[in-house]
């Protein structure tokens, strides 16, 4: 992006009718916001706030996220009426859901990391008590994550037809799970069978950078073993 | 409804022959998954299911809505989705940075400039990549250009599910001019692969431009013309006026972005709300309306039209020297690190939350299409209305299945 | 066998067709003869003379009948090619430009389609209504045909309820279109069929209302009378002594005809092709027919009841008259007198003319060689004498001057329903009906009201209206 | 009063408008006829180019079809040696032509021309040494090893194998086993007859030693025997080689050689073929 954020002192309301007129661009991350975010949820937080270039990030667990998306919404020092996405994400260990705010308060997006979710069972709650338009989105994450969202009315599957059992965008998918084909052939690398801690061993996950399909893809365990081109930390 | 649980594949020979009560009704042949499936399923006396597509005259895409009518009016409605799914996320997980560019390309078929530019920005935002000012200038362009033929093709799809068959041509031949414009400057006319990490593939050349200069003298005449017949066409409005209304706060909490949520007043525009690119240089106004009603999106995606041609005028006189790609590695590893980029679309903002580890290829490609969180409001708005007005909003709300799907 | 096939087969082309023709002759004559001789033959044609004349009327409905069976489907042909054409001119495109002249065959071409694809019947389908329902919507739009005058003494039966019996059997259309979206098993072509009666039933009255105004005017509910009511300048036609009426006509006309922007019948972007859904073939191909036809046939009202129908919008006989022409012609020339001259008469004069004609051409442009001006000459000949005979019957006969006028009218009308389809869009059902009830059935009865009042009030003044 | 409150006004409005568009020039190509010009930038079309000798230019380095982010390229050809059939595309495609499913939908058994010109061979091996490896293609030169240790050179099939069984590219294993020396395609003939081709040697008899050799072995220069005991080569004497023609055996060079000696050598050769080496 050539382009930094602005600072939105002059950002109008969202329910203000008026057209906002032409900030001027000054690229910093908004301090304020990562202070009073600091201030108000600090007990609450897994870690501390961190920001990189327009985004603001928090990270929370599952039991916190009620209390801090409903403060995030309600709060008239932060007022993140607009959610503009919800995904999920697939660490290789655990799963992950995040969430992009918008304020008209602040110039930067804030990112909302609900972290820890286990893979065998991962439960959140739903945010559609704030915004019901993230019905379709927690139906997308079950759907490809196969993340319970709790207090969401219709949570069935979207995109998969409905005798569908694997979930495809998890990094332990396995494309003969749901496709008619025998095991391992036309496997792409980066869809090795996932064994559970009980067979010793630990989910795989890629360390070192390759071209096309030889992307190297071992286990932590072996991280650089018989790699001389392995670096960059372990996963995302 | 009743019955064991049955599974739908291709080697099952009973959806061939099945009961005629399973192909007349849109019931599916499986007990209900959660309790509003539940309770869209069952019938009260006197209401029916019609099962609107996938294949059906006007829905755009391949969708597929079960309206259950009460005479000829929708008491309630469920759209299916699925049927366009091709799993672009996990195939840009796949393959590598540059590959992802053009498999988001057609998600937005028809302004797929736009759905092409998530990859790249988001790559260039993990790379604290400065792209050079005339490739920022010609995406700009090129943007608007999309942006203009995309409205013109809404307008003609809105009058041709309300039955009128003439605007959807001038539509096209706007569209055409174009089109055929941007195939000079891309190479293609429908998936112009042309954004590229750190720029754009290839600079403006003579034919574009002559193409453009040709154009401009008459922009957006044959929308303006058209639009004659349908603004204060009696019919037009009757059909289209005080229908489907969203309020400000239905729309907040819908997700809504872009045209519909500017036509209930609310100005959220991300070139001005979070400005990228070099929107915050140029000079426009963010077009919105107060009735929140078909109507008023119609008129608001002509507003956009001329600004999208006042925003073409300045670019074009402003239009910076310079390089158009910046100095990048052949093989291109992204730093490790998480970025979300978001942008204006015609539909909406569309995002982008990419996650990098290091390597070549993307490690998670979150695809944030406008078009699915519009599609919701349909299922707030419709109910009520009766079976005609269930197109005339879908097609004011404009949804393209290419994205909704992914 | 071979004494009569041998030289058969050594016969030319020519030989083997005129050889037979001549035996035929020969047969002929000697029948001929014999039954003379005998008085058979004499008996048999009077017997047969006699037999048409006491049952005329029999003979003329039947030979109406099939002619307007069979006219309808070039009609509905035009109106298509009309359609295509002008809409697509509207759009900015060419339309059909490959088969034909401009393209005037490609609505031929489509019915050929039509009738080349196969004819399926849905599982689940009511088959009898489904295989009747066609028959019945276009044999109502057909039937309507038979009371329509098109021209003084040109039209299929005059009954002295013509438009009543209009109405009465284009209602009849209604069953069809609910037979058809019934018996289809496919909820489309139920909302269709639905559709279809509750708009054509509601849309009736405002139509019969509308014309109510001149029945009492006229008196008659006989179609000839009406148009010869509307005799004489323009001024005459019910459009300027109706206005309101010939408005609340056509809108409703448009809606039985179930025309733009009142179709939703067959709303393409609402339930998929209405009644029609589960028709292929032939079957879809009367439903479609049975439309255009009937847009002709409302064009056709329109211009009977309110555009004077046949009448010329001014009155041609002064302007003929004042060329010296009295109508109808007197030809002061009797052929029997020339005897055997007229034989002569008839076998020269075209050689002698066409010679002439050909020395003519010839002299003025030496570049053609004598065969090529005597081909032109030829057709030059015979150009002369069609367009001669045809102003001499468009002047003597009056029912050829009349047909014109009334297909000019026709033809003006169905454009401008196709030009209407290609601008408006569709209402909506609710405001369709709002409107039929709201609207049209007051304005009808206040136009009864007036014309009933004016009446009233003209005949105190010792006038008619 | 505002003219949009007159009912049917702009009804009327929008005919009149429809019908002065009725004699607008109009926009349609009639396309056999005229032939909408193409952007020179246009990328529409997949052409191969030809060289001003007619012969095709591409040589099937696989560099469009790895380059393809949809994997739409899907290509065959024969290696730049004339000697090995190469097809390259997504894995995937090989399993999804040999799935049940496809050929369910397909009704009928999908033949795999890829594989046609190769001799089957029995895959255990290669599935074991696989599993031992655990389907990795950071291991594929470990896997090409012990799989030529196994059959004593390198079988294309089982390379087909490794590719599907791995998902790495076939032409990628194909570029490792033919950029690695000790990797070999057929089994090994025991002894290698190499000739100097040179003007000096074949003025000096080579073109007549040549021609016994290839008739007493039975095949030409880069040719393996029928029996596949002896590979007939060429060689190069550098001229180093006075007045008689260089010809070498295993690579020691023989002092004069004369087609009459050609037929003796060639049997000698065949006599002494080290046992398990021959295919």
């Amino acid at each position: 992006m050539g382009s930094g954020p602005t600072v939105g002192s002059d950002r109008p309301s969202l329910l203000a009718s008026d057209a906002s007129p032409v900030p001027e661009r000054i690229p910093v991350t908004d301090i304020a916001l990562q202070r009073r975010l600091t201030e108000r949820f600090s007990t609450q937080l897994l870690t501390a706030v961190s920001a990189r270039h327009d985004t603001t990030e928090i990270i929370v667990g599952p039991g916190e996220l009620v209390s801090v998306m409903s403060a995030l919404h309600d709060d008239a020092e932060f007022r993140f009426e607009l959610l503009a996405d919800l995904a999920g994400v697939d660490t290789g260990v655990v799963l992950q859901v995040v969430y992009h705010l918008w304020s008209p308060l602040s110039p930067d997006w804030l990112r909302v990391i609900c972290d820890g979710l286990p893979r065998d069972d991962p439960r959140l709650p739903s945010v559609t008590f704030l915004w019901n338009g993230a019905e379709w989105a927690e139906r997308e994450a079950y759907d490809m994550f196969g993340l319970i969202f709790e207090g969401n009315r219709d949570l069935r599957r979207i995109y998969m037809p409905p005798d569908y059992q694997s979930f495809p965008l998890r990094k332990d998918f396995l494309m003969p799970d749901d496709a008619s084909r025998s095991p391992g052939q036309g496997v792409r690398p980066i869809e090795v069978a996932f064994q559970t801690a009980e067979s010793g061993r630990v989910p795989l996950m890629r360390v070192s950078p390759g071209t096309g399909s030889l992307a190297g893809w071992t286990r932590p365990g072996e991280v650089g073993a018989g790699d001389p081109d392995s670096g960059g930390q372990v996963g995302p | 409804m009743t019955g064991e649980p049955r599974v739908r594949s291709l080697d099952d020979p009973s959806i061939m022959v099945d009961s005629p009560a399973t192909i007349i009704d849109a019931v599916p042949p499986y007990p209900p998954r959660t309790e509003r499936e539940a309770e869209f399923y069952s019938l009260k006396d006197g209401e029916m299911f019609v099962n609107l597509g996938p294949q059906h005259p006007s829905t755009h895409g391949v969708l597929r809505v079960v309206i259950k009518i009460d005479g000829e009016q929708v008491v309630d409605l469920d759209p299916v989705l699925g049927y366009l799914h091709r799993g672009v996320e996990k195939i840009c997980e796949n393959g590598d940075w540059h590959h992802a560019i053009s498999n988001c390309d057609p998600l937005e078929y028809i302004a797929s400039m736009f759905s092409e530019a998530m990859p790249v920005l988001v790559a260039e935002k993990l790379l604290d990549l400065e792209v050079p000012r005339r490739a920022d200038y010609i995406r700009v362009l090129a943007w608007e250009l999309n942006r203009i033929s995309s409205h013109a093709l809404f307008i003609g799809w809105l009058a041709l599910d309300l039955g009128g068959i003439t605007p959807i041509l001038y539509g096209f031949i706007e569209r055409d001019e174009i089109v055929e414009m941007l195939a000079a400057l891309t190479g293609q006319k429908l998936l112009f692969n042309y954004l590229r990490i750190g720029g754009v593939n290839g600079d403006l050349n003579h034919e574009f431009l002559s193409r453009l200069g040709d154009w401009m003298s008459r922009a957006g005449k044959r929308i303006e013309e058209s639009s004659k017949l349908m603004n204060e066409n009696e019919i037009f409005v009757g059909r289209t006026r005080g229908l489907g209304v969203l309020t400000r706060e239905a729309a907040l909490r819908t997700c809504v972005t872009g045209p519909p949520l500017r036509a209930t007043g609310i100005p959220y525009d991300v070139r001005r709300a979070h400005p990228y690119s070099v929107y915050p240089e140029l000079e426009f106004d963010i077009p919105t309306r107060t009735e929140g009603d078909s109507y008023a999106r119609y008129l608001l995606h002509l507003d956009e039209i001329r600004e999208s041609i006042r925003i073409i005028d300045q670019v074009l006189h402003q239009m910076p020297d310079g390089p158009v790609m910046a100095k990048l590695p052949r093989l291109l590893r992204v730093p490790p690190g998480r970025a979300w980029v978001a942008f204006e679309s015609p539909r909406g903002q569309y995002g982008a939350y990419g996650i990098s580890d290091g390597s070549d290829q993307p490690f998670r490609f979150r695809i944030h299409d406008p078009s699915y969180f519009t599609l919701q409001a349909v299922g707030q708005l419709v109910p009520g209305h009766l079976v005609a007005d269930t197109m005339a909003i879908m097609a004011s709300l404009d949804p393209i299945m290419g994205g909704i799907d992914k | 066998m071979s004494v009569v096939s041998r030289p058969w087969s050594r016969l030319s082309l020519a030989g083997k067709i005129i050889l037979p023709l001549i035996a035929v002759f020969v047969a002929l004559n000697l029948v001929i003869v014999l039954g003379w001789v005998s008085g058979i033959l004499p008996w048999l044609v009077q017997a047969i003379l006699d037999a048409l004349g006491d049952n005329v009327g029999i003979l003329r409905f039947l030979i109406a009948a099939t002619i307007i069976l069979v006219i309808t489907v070039p009609v509905a042909f035009m109106n298509i090619f009309f359609e295509m054409k002008l809409i697509a001119f509207v759009n900015l495109r060419v339309g059909p430009n490959r088969i034909g002249p401009w393209g005037t065959l490609a609505s031929v071409v489509h019915g050929l389609k039509v009738l080349a694809k196969e004819d399926f019947t849905p599982t689940g389908a009511d088959v009898p209504a489904f295989t009747l329902a066609p028959a019945v919507v276009y044999l109502a739009a057909v039937m309507t045909l038979l009371v329509v005058p098109f021209a003084p003494g040109l039209y299929g039966y005059d009954m002295d309820i013509g438009l009543l019996y209009f109405f009465a059997v284009g209602g009849v259309g209604v069953v069809g279109l609910m037979m058809a979206g019934w018996s289809s098993y496919n909820k489309y072509s139920l909302l269709g069929g639905l559709r279809a009666a509750a708009s054509l039933i509601s849309y009736e009255l405002p139509l019969i209302l509308s014309v109510m105004g001149i029945v009492m005017i006229t008196g008659t509910l006989n179609l000839n009378q009406i148009v010869t009511a509307q005799e004489g300048s323009f001024l005459d036609w019910f459009l300027f002594r109706q206005p309101l009426g010939a408005l609340i006509f056509f809108i409703a006309a448009t809606a039985e005809a179930s025309r733009t922007p009142f179709d939703l019948t067959e709303a393409d972007s609402e339930i998929v092709a209405g009644f029609a859904t589960e028709y292929s073939g032939m079957r879809f191909g009367f439903f479609f027919f049975a439309e255009y036809v009937n847009m002709f046939i409302l064009s056709a009202m329109t211009a009977v009841l309110f555009l004077g129908g046949w009448n010329a919008p001014f009155d041609i006989d002064p302007l003929l008259s004042a060329v010296g022409i009295t109508t109808p012609v007197s030809v002061a020339f009797d052929p029997a007198s020339l005897g055997v001259g007229l034989l002569w008469l008839v076998l020269l004069a075209p050689a002698l003319i066409i010679g002439l004609l050909t020395a003519v051409i010839w002299m003025l442009k030496s570049s053609w060689s004598i065969v090529v001006s005597l081909v032109v000459a030829f057709l030059l000949f015979n150009v002369i004498v069609v367009g001669a005979l045809v102003t001499f019957a468009a002047i003597d006969l009056e029912w050829v001057i009349g047909l014109f006028w009334f297909i000019g009218k026709t033809v003006a009308l169905i454009l401008f329903f196709v030009l209407m389809r290609a601008t408006l869009p569709r209402v909506r059902i609710d405001q369709l009906m709002g409107f039929a009830w709201k609207w049209l059935v007051p304005a009808a009865l206040l136009n009864i009201f007036v014309t009933a009042g004016a009446i009233v009030i003209l005949d105190q003044m010792g006038k008619t209206l | 009063m505002r003219t949009d409150r007159v009912p049917g006004l702009g009804i009327a409005k929008g005919l009149m408008f429809a019908f002065t568009q009725v004699f607008k020039p109009k926009v349609t190509i009639q396309y056999p006829e005229v032939v909408n010009d193409i952007s020179p930038r246009n990328r529409g079309r997949l052409i191969l180019l030809y060289d001003e000798a007619g012969t095709l230019k591409c040589e099937t380095c696989f560099q469009c079809a790895a380059a393809c982010p949809i994997e739409c390229i899907d290509m065959g050809g024969v290696d730049t040696r004339n000697r090995y059939h190469v097809h390259w595309g997504p894995a995937e495609q090989y399993a999804e032509r040999r799935e049940e499913s496809a050929l369910r939908r397909s009704g009928r058994t999908v033949p795999d021309a890829t594989f046609e010109p190769f001799a089957r061979i029995d895959l255990g091996p290669v599935d074991a040494i696989l599993a031992r490896h655990g389907h990795r293609p950071r291991a594929a030169l470990r896997i090409m090893d012990d799989v030529q240790a196994e059959y004593g050179y390198l079988p294309v099939a089982a390379l087909q194998h490794i590719a599907h069984q791995t998902g790495a590219w076939y032409s990628e294993l194909y570029g490792i086993a033919t950029s690695y020396p000790h990797l070999r395609f057929e089994t090994p003939g025991s002894h290698v007859v190499a000739i100097c081709r040179c003007a000096q040697c074949t003025v000096a008899g080579g073109g007549r030693v040549l021609a016994a050799f290839r008739e007493h072995l039975g095949t030409d220069i880069g040719g393996l025997s029928p029996d596949g005991a002896v590979r007939l080569e060429s060689t190069d004497c550098r001229g180093e080689s006075a007045g008689v023609p260089r010809v070498t055996v295993d690579g020691n060079v023989l002092p004069t050689v004369n087609a009459t000696d050609a037929a003796t050598i060639a049997a000698a050769l065949r006599a002494t073929v080290p046992q398990g080496q021959a295919a």
